[in-house]
């Protein structure tokens, strides 16, 4: 097309940058965050202290790395029940190198390499038997567990090596700790990863359509093959840190976590249909889970209380978009 | 400003829990100066119950004294408490020595392993198979009472046969489906032995509805409010338990003792429990508080209005 | 949702704009798309109301079914406003507009599936509301829609009868009742071979289209809406739909039907309707309506379409093909594609041709064969290494294989040539809105801004992102499997102004078409393929349409 | 050929078989009539909680609040047992259906109403509905001490040589069954499931339809609600946790599709069982029970593995065709 009458001119967008951030998701969960902040400030005089605020973290550093590979995998359509079994296995085995007389460097390696092993194997298992994922890694939740219980059975681990306490128990700076460091350079990580590189473009694009993504040279398997590998490392480091932090393991570990790490990545505004979500909403939604739970721990309500809360959070921070949407749209 | 003791239970809404609970109170009226904060996790969990403690380390309580869901698990949370200044003491089930200053047993772990195997024995003059039903396989306290019920097995009980041992994790669903499993898989199983309020339950519940009243006697650890019904209806002839009220008001008083007399908690040392006495501590800084009291058709009905 | 409002009124520039091209004559495609002859049209593209023909009142009967003042509107975008249609007792009305025009969305309010904001329904001159698709039922309506609206997982008897299904006394389903029903229905309709019992899934797409009618059929109706039935038929179907509406007209039923297709409108309509931008702008009887006519209504000028005629230059052979098979699919396929040439495949609804153009661009795997490109071999694992390689497919269905809908339009053009625009795996925005921007006004997209949602375009304007999103990767060979499929008459001449151009820069295409014309029209050579292998290859040059016909059949001449 | 479901239910039913039969040698009374009684007794709830679970799943949607819900219902019978136990049975089940409906009702409303993905709604009720009972109860236990003999009783009593749990087991299978085959309720599950927007066309309310299955399903976690309390004699804030799994794995392996559509009352109710007798088998062949969870895992993975591979469309067959010509 040599020349043309000129084309018709369409801009790159039409920006009110100011209001779509005024009305997006990350700001309705800073509303919400600096709300619970401000609560909890009220309501118990020992909220407002460093080590106070520091310890807080401890409570969802270790979901919220996991969290992060979540969303990317439910992002593409996918999702992992498998990530505590994760944990637990890898701790096992983490265990086992120390009864071989391993020493920290090796316990961390074979922690994430476990993670890794594992997240391969939901990985192939769902890219190349095309099986759905929410059914295999229930089932690889119960095998994964299944297998820390048959090595451990009633015994546990202990006699980890005093280094390796640094990782759930260090501090790398005043009230900084080791564990909050990670979750704040992952996080990092994972938005450029998924806003800013061409890797995140296709995993949106997955879970938008995976079958157009295919048909536009996206390699859809193996893309999803590499966020499944990539929730298993993330477990696997996260094993590391609960191993540390606890000093010791037991198969039961980290029970519970897949549902408080999928929470945290639903909350944070991840569509659980795929395509859509953001990591700064993971983020937010990290620190408004354990705002809530360390807030309410100080008044010392009951952890199942607790929950109330977060499941009653989790259905109206969704709920609220639609109804306001309704409202906005007239009948 | 009253001194703040932190009563950190495995979980709540466990009516032995409670009792303690109710001995606790007791305790804190009695000494006047001191608040009690009953908490725990409601999941029998070690991850959960380090979140409550780092709540309470938060708050700047002075004394936690804690009934651990695992012995290790906890410990770095404990020493980050002890570190801060806070009195660490456990009770019931025990925390490794690192992470607590003393411990208090509810009673001495022999003694208990050796009552439990006596309370199937007594009813077994002709020795016959047993099995345990235990609580989860990390529960601390149980290990150490089957540990101590095996080793006294072989030379005080010659004819008991112990066949099993298996874990209904505090769990009525699961010790229900291992009961049964231990009936089936043993034919001539003559008792069942459960360490464990919640699996005793569970077994005299399974022996009454397969119809095994008089054929498998259920014996173990039992609340006597919750276990009367098992008591009367012949199930079990006989269970025991010490007083959680009186462990529960130990506790505080040892916690107090500790945190505000500034007594030392070392091996040897003797502290007082108010009206339950004095305790020595041992040389892992433990005591035991009261041999097991055993509950029988004759004072069942008394003490399950008490507990 | 301001694109909304725009993508319904441009069609006229966005058909004209290429014509004016032409008329400067420089890139020598489009001088003989003559499309437009109404020059004042494109000046103004809201002419004032166009001419409508004095409404013929059914030839003395009564309406069976009127609709008055009728307006929907979606967020964003109004889907109708004010229309008014009526159907008459024993007659065929067609619904003709362009891709948009709300044909499916009027059809939509006359099934009780979505509800008008305003105006007024009425069946034998009463008002009536229809709440739900069951009471468009009870006032005996019933429709074929133009999506799919079978149940794979259930059997053919089922799927005809769901949701009115025969009960028994204690109002359980009455299975056996509703098996002979069926196949009753079968019966009359002359598809007596499909087996009641069989699971819809195992049916070919005829025989599923055909289990769609007998579904409309089942219903007790008097009012018979067929939105697209034809689209997926082959001729043999066809020619027996139109028995079958035959039948109705003699039973009395009021028939609407919509369609692209201007034969078979003539062939079976009594009267017409014709809906522009949402709104009715012409009506009467067919006889006395020229197609020129109806177009004209339709698109706010006349287009005349004429395939492009183009100085064939055709050079080496660029993609060779031979002994591709697929273990069930195909077999045996082999071809050869020259620089410059438009290479026709033609063959009826299944004959395997998107299986073959979807292996040769790696999405399938084959068992045996060679693909060669510019004389090297390549073997495609995937689309990412055909379009590596340089040969690239624009996919049959829009929807689901060529836009990602939930995505902004930068984004769905630049999904095939990432590589390109990021650096190290790094986005680089400014080079995806440019090549975006470079091949959407191209195609002269009508959109508010290149980071709309794909969604909210209309579906002629999906299929400009469509071929723009792989023409961007600057291919070699381009495949374009049904590029005018469910397209109104104005976008298909831009589309093959478009292929025509593109072979006159040198660029290979194939067309996967079944449609007669447009194959005749646009190819250098055809191939036709039945039943999964090559059965005739062609030189257009004295090509004649019932030799096609006959070689796809597999009927000896 | 003709009813691919019913095959894959004969591949589970033979599965299952061959499972007793294994068991069998390790342990000869397993296969007893009476044993194998009782095992379908042991598994009546869990086959009766699957069977909730399919009508859910079935729609394209997922109940992961069933557990929290029977532990909610559960505590609530208890309690009222406990404080009024002159009030008859029936009435108390009835309540149990009741609470169990508004459950699942509210559940039912936030998909249909407001078009939350059925996923999140659950996995928020699914930790609000067991923090209720907390609070309801305050934490306390309700003990075998505190229920009547009746409440305890009446699943217990034999009848015809079936204790009543079995029976009620079989009337619920007996009661979906119908529902499923020979109501238009049941016949619309299923349409919604394999085609929601051809739903809408055949004049099905999707949203609607949603809603029941909710209903039904929290009716189900209700009366399982019961049910498991007067069981297992104890009502407590952990009854059932993270139970919901093991009824969707029940579903599973029965060969529901998670994707909705596919499955049928026999599917979940065989898949209930079968992991039934690994419960049961594990502690009678003395094989550690640390091992069942690994065991049922497995089993998950290789059922679903099984069901895809007889799902898995077999390409259109052109060229069958031609050679049948
Ligand atoms: N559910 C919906 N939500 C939003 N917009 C809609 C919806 N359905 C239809 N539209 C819009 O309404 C307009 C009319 O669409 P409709 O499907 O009725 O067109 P049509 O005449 O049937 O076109 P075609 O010939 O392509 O089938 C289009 O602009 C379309 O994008
Ligand atoms: N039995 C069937 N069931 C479902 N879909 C079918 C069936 N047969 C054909 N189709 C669909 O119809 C379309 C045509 O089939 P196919 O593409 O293989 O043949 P074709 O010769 O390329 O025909 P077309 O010209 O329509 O593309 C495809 O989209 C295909 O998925
Ligand atoms: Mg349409
Ligand atoms: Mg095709």
């Amino acid at each position: 097309m040599t020349d043309t009458p000129a084309p018709r001119h369409i801009p790159d967008r039409l920006d009110k940058p100011l209001s779509s951030a005024i009305f997006s998701w990350e700001a309705l969960l800073v509303v919400v965050a600096v709300a619970i902040f401000a609560v909890n400030s009220f309501a118990s005089p020992y909220f407002l202290d460093p080590w106070s605020l520091s310890d807080l973290t401890f409570n969802f550093t270790e979901k919220a790395l996991i969290a992060f590979a979540m969303a990317l995998l439910i992002i593409s359509g996918e999702i992992d029940l498998s990530v505590a079994a994760i944990i637990a296995l890898a701790s096992t085995m983490m265990g086992m190198a120390v009864q071989a007389g391993a020493g920290t460097p090796v316990l961390v390696a074979v922690g994430i390499l476990v993670g890794l092993g594992c997240g391969a194997f939901n990985g192939l298992l769902v890219t190349r038997l095309g099986l759905p994922s929410i059914v295999v890694t229930i089932g690889t939740m119960s095998l994964f567990r299944g297998v820390a219980f048959i090595i451990l059975g009633d015994q546990a681990y202990k006699g980890y090596p005093a280094s390796f306490a640094f990782f759930g128990q260090g501090y790398v700076w005043w009230v900084v700790s080791f564990e909050l460091m990670l979750f704040l350079v992952a996080a990092i990580i994972y938005w450029f990863v998924l806003h800013r590189t061409s890797f995140g473009r296709r995993v949106f694009a997955i879970g938008n359509n995976p079958i157009a993504a295919q048909f536009s040279g996206v390699r859809v398997d193996r893309i999803k093959f590499i966020l499944f590998c990539l929730t298993g490392l993330m477990s696997g480091i996260a094993s590391v840190l609960i191993t540390s932090r606890l000093g010791s393991t037991r198969p039961s570990i980290a029970q519970g976590y897949e549902l408080e790490a999928i929470t945290m990545v639903v909350l944070g505004g991840v569509s659980i249909l795929g395509g859509a979500g953001s990591i700064l909403g993971v983020v937010l939604a990290a620190f408004i889970m354990g705002l809530v739970t360390f807030g309410l721990g100080l008044l010392n309500v009951p952890g199942i209380v607790m929950s109330i809360f977060i499941g009653l959070l989790l259905i109206i921070v969704i709920a609220l978009p639609i109804l306001w949407r309704r409202l906005r749209g007239g009948r | 400003e009253n001194v703040k003791i932190a009563l950190v239970v495995k979980s709540l809404g466990n009516g032995f829990f409670d009792a303690a609970n109710k001995g606790a109170e007791e305790a804190a009226k009695e000494l006047g100066d001191v608040d009690i904060i009953y908490t725990g996790p409601t999941k029998a969990t070690a991850e959960a119950q380090i979140e409550v403690v780092n709540s309470l380390i938060a708050q700047k309580v002075n004394a936690i004294a804690i009934s651990a869901n695992d012995a290790d698990a906890l410990v770095p949370a404990l020493k980050k408490a002890m570190e801060r200044g806070i009195t660490v003491i456990s009770w019931d089930s025990g925390v490794a020595p690192e992470g607590r200053q003393l411990h208090l047993n509810p009673s001495d772990t022999g003694l208990i392993g050796e009552t439990i195997i006596k309370l199937a024995a007594d009813y077994l003059p002709e020795g016959g198979d047993v099995a345990i039903l235990s609580a989860s396989s990390t529960a601390t306290n149980q290990n150490a009472w089957i540990d101590a019920a095996k080793k006294i097995l072989p030379e005080k009980f010659p004819k008991i046969n112990l066949v099993a041992t298996v874990y209904g994790d505090d769990d009525s669903a699961k010790s229900t489906d291992e009961a049964k499993g231990l009936l089936k898989s043993y034919p001539n199983l003559k008792a069942i032995i459960a360490p464990t309020t919640v699996g005793v339950v569970a077994a005299a519940q399974v022996v009454t509805d397969e119809n095994l009243i008089g054929k498998v006697n259920v014996t173990g650890l039992a609340l006597p409010s919750e276990f009367k019904k098992f008591i009367d209806n012949g199930s079990s002839q006989a269970v025991a338990l010490w007083n959680p009220i009186d462990l529960g008001y130990s506790a505080v008083y040892l916690a107090y003792d500790v945190a505000v007399k500034k007594e030392e908690a070392k091996p040897g040392a003797t502290l007082s429990i108010g009206r339950v006495g004095k305790v020595t501590l041992d040389d892992t800084n433990s005591a035991a508080m009261a041999p097991p009291f055993q509950f029988d058709k004759t004072n069942i009905e008394k003490f399950s209005k008490i507990y | 949702m301001i694109s909304g409002a725009r993508t319904t009124l441009p069609l006229v520039g966005r058909v004209g704009e290429p014509a004016s091209r032409s008329d400067a004559g420089e890139t020598g495609w489009g001088g003989d798309i003559s499309m437009c002859q109404d020059l004042d049209m494109l000046v103004d593209p809201h002419p004032a109301h166009v001419v409508r023909d004095p409404p013929h009142k059914g030839e003395g009967k009564a309406p069976r079914l009127t609709l008055s003042g009728i307006s929907k509107s979606f967020p964003g975008v109004r889907a109708l406003h004010d229309v008014s249609l009526s159907l008459y007792p024993g007659q065929v009305t067609a619904l003709i507009g362009e891709n948009g025009a709300g044909k499916s969305t009027l059809v939509k309010i006359m099934t009780g599936i979505y509800q008008p904001d305003a105006g007024i329904i009425s069946i034998d001159g009463q008002p009536v509301t229809l709440p739900s698709a069951h009471a468009a039922f009870g006032h005996g309506i019933t429709a074929i829609h133009q999506e799919t609206v079978l149940f794979d997982d259930l059997s053919v008897a089922e799927n005809i009868f769901l949701g009115h299904a025969p009960r028994t006394r204690f109002k359980t389903i009455d299975w056996r009742t509703m098996r002979k029903n069926a196949k009753e229905v079968l019966d009359t309709m002359g598809a007596g071979h499909i087996d009641a019992d069989t699971r819809l899934k195992d049916l070919g797409i005829a025989n599923k289209h055909l289990v769609a009618v007998a579904r409309a059929m089942s219903i007790d109706a008097r009012i018979v809406i067929m939105d697209e039935p034809t689209a997926a038929l082959s001729m043999k179907e066809i020619e027996e739909l139109f028995l079958l509406i035959e039948f109705l007209k003699s039973e009395g039923k009021a028939i609407l039907f919509i369609s692209h297709k201007f034969d078979e409108i003539y062939r079976i309509a009594d009267r017409y309707t014709v809906f522009r931008d949402g709104e009715m702008v012409g009506e009467g009887l067919i006889r006395d309506a020229g197609q020129s006519q109806i177009v004209r209504m339709m698109v706010g000028r006349a287009v005349d379409h004429i395939f492009p005629q183009r100085k064939a230059t055709i050079g080496a052979p660029v993609l060779t093909v031979s002994g591709l098979s697929h273990p069930t699919e195909f077999d045996d396929i082999g071809f050869e594609l020259h620089r410059g040439e438009i290479l026709g495949f033609y063959g009826l609804v299944g004959a395997g041709r998107s299986e073959v153009m979807q292996a040769i661009s790696g999405i399938t795997r084959t068992s045996s064969g060679t693909i060669a490109l510019e004389g090297k071999p390549i073997a495609p694992k995937s689309a990412a290494d055909s379009i590596e390689a340089g040969i690239v497919y624009v996919p049959e269905e829009r929807g689901k294989q060529g836009v990602v809908i939930g995505l902004p339009i930068f984004q769905n053009v630049s999904l095939p040539s990432l590589k390109r625009t990021s650096k190290t795996g790094i986005l680089r925005l400014a080079e995806e809105f440019a090549l975006a921007r470079a091949f959407t006004e191209r195609l002269d997209l009508r959109a508010s801004s290149l980071s709309q949602d794909v969604g909210t375009l209309s579906g002629g304007n999906q299929q400009k992102i469509v071929i723009a999103k792989w023409l961007a990767t600057a291919p070699k060979v381009i495949i374009l499997d049904e590029p005018t499929k469910g397209i109104d008459i104005g976008s298909k001449a831009a589309v093959h102004g478009f292929m025509a151009e593109l072979v006159a820069q040198g660029l290979s295409v194939i067309m996967v078409s079944s449609e007669l014309p447009e194959i005749l029209g646009m190819s250098d050579r055809v191939v036709v393929m039945r039943e999964g292998r090559i059965a005739s290859v062609y030189d257009n040059k004295e090509l004649d349409a019932e030799t096609l016909v006959r070689t796809a059949a597999g009927i000896a001449a | 050929m003709k009813n691919f479901l019913r095959y894959r239910e004969i591949w589970l039913l033979a599965a299952i078989a061959v499972l007793i039969g294994l068991i069998s040698m390790r342990f000869p009374g397993f296969s007893d009539p009476a044993n194998l009684r009782q095992v379908f007794n042991d598994t009546s709830i869990l086959m009766i909680l699957a069977l909730g679970q399919m009508v859910v799943i079935l729609t394209r949607s997922i109940d992961l609040s069933m557990a929290s819900n029977l532990c909610f219902t559960g505590m609530v019978v208890a309690m009222l047992n406990a404080a009024h136990p002159a009030i008859p049975i029936p009435l108390l089940i009835v309540a149990a259906l009741l609470v169990g409906l508004v459950l699942g009702a509210i559940n039912g409303l936030l998909v249909w109403r407001l078009n939350i993905p059925s996923i999140v709604v659950t996995l928020g009720t699914l930790t609000i509905y067991r923090g209720a009972t907390f609070v309801i109860s305050g934490g306390a236990w309700v003990n075998a001490d505190q229920m009547s003999p009746a409440f305890i009783g009446l699943q217990r009593a034999v009848f015809l040589g079936i204790p009543v749990l079995s029976w009620i087991a079989l009337l619920v299978i007996a009661l979906f069954f119908l529902l499923m085959t020979r109501t238009a309720l049941g016949r619309s599950i299923y349409a919604v499931g394999v085609n929601p927007t051809g739903s809408v066309y055949a004049g099905i309310d999707v949203g609607r339809t949603k809603f029941i299955v909710f209903c039904i399903s929290g009716m189900i976690g209700g009366l399982a609600g019961y049910l498991w309390i007067s069981r297992y004699v104890i009502a407590s804030v952990e009854v059932a946790n993270g139970y919901e799994l093991n009824i969707i794995a029940a579903c599973v392996i029965g060969g529901i599709s998670i994707a909705g559509g596919i499955g049928s009352v026999g599917g979940a109710v065989l898949g209930a069982l079968f992991l039934g007798i690994i419960a049961n088998a594990l502690p009678v062949i003395n094989i550690s029970p640390f091992w069942q969870m690994a065991i049922s895992g497995s089993a998950i993975i290789l059922a679903v593995a099984l069901n895809a591979r007889g799902e898995r469309r077999q390409g259109r067959i052109i060229l069958k065709k031609a050679e049948a010509a």
